[in-house]
């Protein structure tokens, strides 16, 4: 079997190869360095940690402190600090520690990057990549385990990537940077650790193509990011009791593949969507709003979404295990599209 | 130094060249200011606008030290801005009007004049919103190498604003290239200053992040040009950013309906003063007899007529065709 | 005909009455006074402006400069210090000048408002007021024209309001101020000036319950805010060309009255969702994506969304008349889910 | 001032019974933090948290001068402050290991201690989260004539947060009795204050608000009290806000597993010196007579025991129910 890295390491290595294939991206973000400017870390060119998930491990060591900066902790300024750098000819990757901190930082995100190309009337390009870690499951309560793309996803000007694997985390990164367009990258803290297969080279998978992670006949399962995880082990379990699910990845939220999702459904005739934000307003609600009306004909069965409750992450651990969809909650759901309460585990 | 040493050293701060240009942009944005409140009373322009007349020192003192490549980030209060960074007269009114021909294609307006040609990131409709992109530009020019110089443009009542803070901290720590230029006329729409900020001055600020902070008179033009050129000079010279505060006056309100009953009568006279920037600048340039009389008046008519053209062309440029709604928004998708 | 006033001297009033009956009510903003501090105005206990769109006129005049307090421009302290005082026993209501200015202050409103008391264990109420003015046609551009209930309806411990009239807009502010919860109170901009019937006295409008403001049984037209007046001139030339519409106003989005709706589309067996958000995760998509799981079997038609486009809002003036949903595009969608063309304008 | 008088000055600022709170309060925390990393690390606790051991002094010191009806805001590293602000151990461990006994049920979790009936506003996993929020306690305090004065706890590291800069200026012009006591501890996670602040000192940045502003050893509890004290009864007779910048170090990483490689050696023993507060309040006591070893030791004894009670009762108790995850969203919905 060829080379298993973690999607931390699938990121890292995309962040590289973006580094070294052009010297315009750069790299900045609490901590992503750690330690800039103690002599005692300086003079032996060592970092104090390379990122606080370790994404951007090693890149100060090999491209420098000039192209890989620490920053104060000030996210708004960090973004639009991006934004004017993307603007003005570097691609800069920046590094927001938790997605929750959208909460400082959307007016660069939301009111600048989105903003500048149409209010500049398609003068000015932002080729900006803000990565942002999300999601619960690691009992950080809820300010650090939000699940915050759908909002993301409703600003028009912006481009939303949530990986849902070491290879996809790679493939979009780099598709990412090399993107003329303001690019918000979600990366499922719970998928950190997550080992795949991921080719060592430069590649590519562009933004706006859904994948086929399984494909199955019986009820299409669309799933983002961390959630397609869980809809493949909930695929697998099905599976056994007759049910030939296809789990559908639309790998980007903006642009969305519609085409790919809509083929699905027609071919499958029910839809269940998982997605870890919460209900309101949410991705799942989209997804769910598009097919219902382009694909009215095609469907046998309402279209069912699972998502977190409508409420804040809890700490608690048991409590947390409830809040994140799982794939018993996946299963419940397709038992009701194919109206089958025998499936559900017992 | 003794009265005619200064005299002499006042006079040789500006070339023929700078002076004239300095005039020319000064009459230019005060008339341009003119024909938009005009324009926006009669309804040739967009509905509302911030104008920047009796602020023209600030504006032209500082651009006039900057080139192509430098660049500058603005406020809602930016037309001023614009065309001291070298914007056409006759795009920038006819984005006012929201028509085709204007600089962003009529969808940025008045509050989102721009043009990335001329160095002009662009006016910001978010107060402080321009202070981080400032700092991004800086850091293109650092790591490029590129030797441009930043100026942040911001008001009074965005130096209460979180983002100052962050942005002159981090310009300060990376020694960014970026000039932040405060244009303090004293009140946030209709809020004052010496109630908002808990500063004395403004620039006592600069002290938080270890950079040189001064206070000076906005209206004046040749102060704003030394003073503001000392800190364009540090900030290419690698020795990183500056607080400027300049203070100064705007004649209009807020907006161009705003009845100011905020202003004391001495305040609603302040145009009428010495303290105005054009007048103190004509008399600075009489008495060092850098321009005469008649040249002046040559270059105001002359602005007059390309101010009324650049309306004209406004008026009678067409709209954006209505496909124009769904361009612009990606590169790509 | 009982007294008639503008969506603005209704808020007004309602500001007025709710800090007449409770001395813990009190107002900041940016120039809810205007000219605060300024001693000739002072002296004399005059304010400079009273809100940028006049709302808080005449507040500080009444109840002092104590409880109506201008701010320093700073959006996420001032609805961060909304949340501190409500916490502490005060009941503020905060005006943030746009909603736009969510960018800055998002974090007060998604990370401390909306999750106190959930992540306090329910030992924390943050009875808070915070008023956002909100949406296009005016010729502000890009960045003081969006519509972001949507994004805000997203965040459990939120209550979000949206009123379509002067009545509504009295009524559900005064429940808005004695409610226990953060509720985020969007204002359309393009209402303010809009004149209806109101009583003077005290009233509430229960936060949760739809109103039906026009009865029917073609169709439904669930609208939003703004988008409730342009229905019901929709509904009007509907009724000209022998179409029966029924216009929902939800008036809250979260909570959300599915009741009402659902009933409404039981009787009618098809929906259009009016909202002047952009499309993607937006109001209208979650609304639809409710009925279509709830009332599946009820649904004749698929379910049509009319939204803005997905792009920021453009400043010339002919772009922005295209840009909101107006009376004809909403004929547009009732004419598919009527399956009827005739009906379209010419 | 001879040294004998200082000596008597100083043996007066501490009632017997302000030292025997302090002091107790000092190695509750420290044996609490204690507990914590073990119960982190051996899984009975959460997976992570950031402990105050070593900043005692802070929490401590401050907070000896506050009633039930002061407030305090917090941070991440807020355990110290919940205890020195009357927290109860068990209910503060069991939150800890999300049990329902928990301060907040069990929902908030390390980075989310509070307790509203102590005045505890609570501990925020938001860097800088709680400065507005303690605004907002002041202005409760002042409009109401409560007479309670609001503590805002932050990191060196929150101090380039735009809220910082907000919530002082805030605070300054409208004279909320808020104290902002900054903890130096030198470093934002991995992140040297010295390379991200631009400021020489924390406190310098009190100019630019017109505010008092202090720079003082964090460790010496003694100092703490005095210079917060004063701070805090500005305050508290409506004289408005003040900036300390309490200079202090953590024992730990930023969280438990940081294995701190951008410490130098001497910095990694510093918790082995006299600059160790614990050790710095002891030597104080001892030198002014006020507690007998014996006392102390006593003190230590009983606390070790409370502390064990307080990890077992965390463990024994039980989670909160399935349902628990859907109460709390709001009062009514
Ligand atoms: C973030 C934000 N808050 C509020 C506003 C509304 N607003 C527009 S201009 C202005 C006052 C700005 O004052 P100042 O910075 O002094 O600039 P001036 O208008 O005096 O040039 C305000 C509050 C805004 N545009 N952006
Ligand atoms: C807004 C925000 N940004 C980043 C983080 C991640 N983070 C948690 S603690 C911390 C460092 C805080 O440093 P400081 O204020 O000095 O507090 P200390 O940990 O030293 O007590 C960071 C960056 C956060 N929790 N919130
Ligand atoms: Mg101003
Ligand atoms: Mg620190």
């Amino acid at each position: 079997m060829s080379r298993q890295i973690t999607t931390v390491q699938a990121l890292n290595e995309a962040i590289k190869l973006a580094m070294r294939a052009d010297e315009r991206v750069i790299v900045m973000g609490e901590d992503v360095v750690g330690g800039t400017g103690l002599p005692h870390l300086e003079e032996q060119n060592i970092e104090a940690v390379g990122g606080a998930f370790r994404v951007t491990k090693g890149c100060s060591v090999e491209f420098g402190r000039e192209r890989v900066l620490d920053t104060p902790i000030s996210e708004n300024t960090i973004v639009g600090t991006g934004v004017g750098a993307a603007i003005t000819g570097l691609r800069p990757i920046v590094e927001v520690m938790f997605n929750d901190f959208l909460g400082y930082c959307l007016d660069a995100v939301m009111n600048q990057a989105a903003k500048f190309r149409y209010m500049y009337g398609g003068k000015a390009n932002v080729p900006l990549v803000v990565r942002m870690p999300f999601g619960a499951g690691y009992g950080a309560g809820a300010q650090h385990s939000q699940t915050l793309y759908s909002m993301v996803t409703s600003v028009p000007g912006l481009k939303v990537v949530v990986p849902s694997s070491p290879y996809d985390a790679k493939g979009l990164l780099l598709a990412a940077v090399e993107d003329n367009d303001p690019v918000i990258f979600f990366e499922s803290i719970s998928l950190y650790g997550l080992k795949g297969e991921v080719p060592e080279g430069y590649y590519t998978i562009p933004l706006g193509k859904a994948e086929i992670k399984r494909a199955g006949s019986d009820v299409t399962i669309v799933a983002i990011g961390n959630m397609v995880q869980r809809a493949l082990q909930a695929a697998e379990q099905l599976a056994a009791k007759g049910i030939d699910a296809e789990v559908v990845d639309p790998r980007t939220l903006s642009p969305l593949d519609e085409d790919t999702i809509l083929a699905s459904v027609e071919k499958t005739n029910r839809l269940v969507i998982v997605d870890e934000s919460n209900p309101r307003c949410s991705a799942a609600a989209d997804i769910a709003a598009i097919v219902q009306e382009k694909a009215f004909d095609n469907l046998d069965a309402p279209i069912k979404r699972v998502n977190a409750p409508h409420t804040p992450v809890p700490f608690s651990k048991p409590l947390e295990d409830l809040y994140t969809p799982s794939a018993e909650n996946i299963i419940r759901a397709v038992a009701e599209v194919v109206n089958d309460e025998s499936i559900i585990p017992v | 130094m003794s009265n005619t040493q200064t005299q002499q050293t006042q006079a040789n701060i500006l070339s023929a060249e700078k002076t004239r240009w300095i005039y020319r942009k000064m009459v230019e944005i005060r008339k341009f200011e003119e024909a938009v409140i005009k324009g926006t009373r009669n309804g040739s322009l967009g509905p509302f606008a911030h104008t920047s007349d009796g602020q023209e020192a600030v504006a032209v003192g500082t651009c006039a030290h900057l080139n192509e490549k430098d660049y500058i980030t603005s406020t809602h209060r930016g037309h001023g801005h614009s065309i001291a960074k070298g914007g056409d007269l006759n795009t920038l009114m006819a984005e006012m009007a929201g028509k085709a021909t204007g600089c962003d294609k009529g969808k940025g307006g008045s509050l989102h004049l721009a043009d990335l040609t001329k160095g002009n990131i662009g006016a910001n409709g978010v107060v402080g919103g321009g202070l981080p992109i400032a700092c991004g530009a800086g850091l293109t020019a650092k790591l490029t190498k590129s030797g441009a110089v930043t100026v942040a443009f911001f008001g009074d009542g965005a130096n209460n604003q979180g983002v100052f803070h962050e942005a002159l901290n981090l310009a300060a720590i990376w020694k960014l290239p970026v000039v932040f230029v405060c244009e303090n006329n004293k009140y946030g729409e209709y809020t004052w200053n010496g109630y908002a900020t808990a500063a004395t001055k403004i620039s006592d600020r600069a002290a938080g992040y270890n950079i040189p902070g001064k206070t000076i008179n906005g209206n004046d033009v040749v102060e704003v040009y030394q003073t503001v050129g000392e800190a364009i000079e540090r900030a290419r010279n690698g020795e990183g950013p500056s607080l400027i505060e300049c203070e100064t006056f705007r004649i209009q309100g807020h907006g161009i309906s705003d009845p100011q009953i905020y202003k004391t009568e001495e305040e609603k006279q302040l145009h009428l003063t010495d303290e105005e920037c054009i007048k103190k600048f004509k008399s600075y340039v009489t008495k060092h007899q850098l321009l005469s009389d008649k040249e002046m008046s040559e270059i105001d008519q002359s602005i007059e007529d390309t101010v009324e053209k650049a309306l004209q062309f406004a008026i009678n440029s067409p709209y954006p065709d209505a496909k124009e709604l769904y361009t612009d928004v990606y590169v790509s998708y």
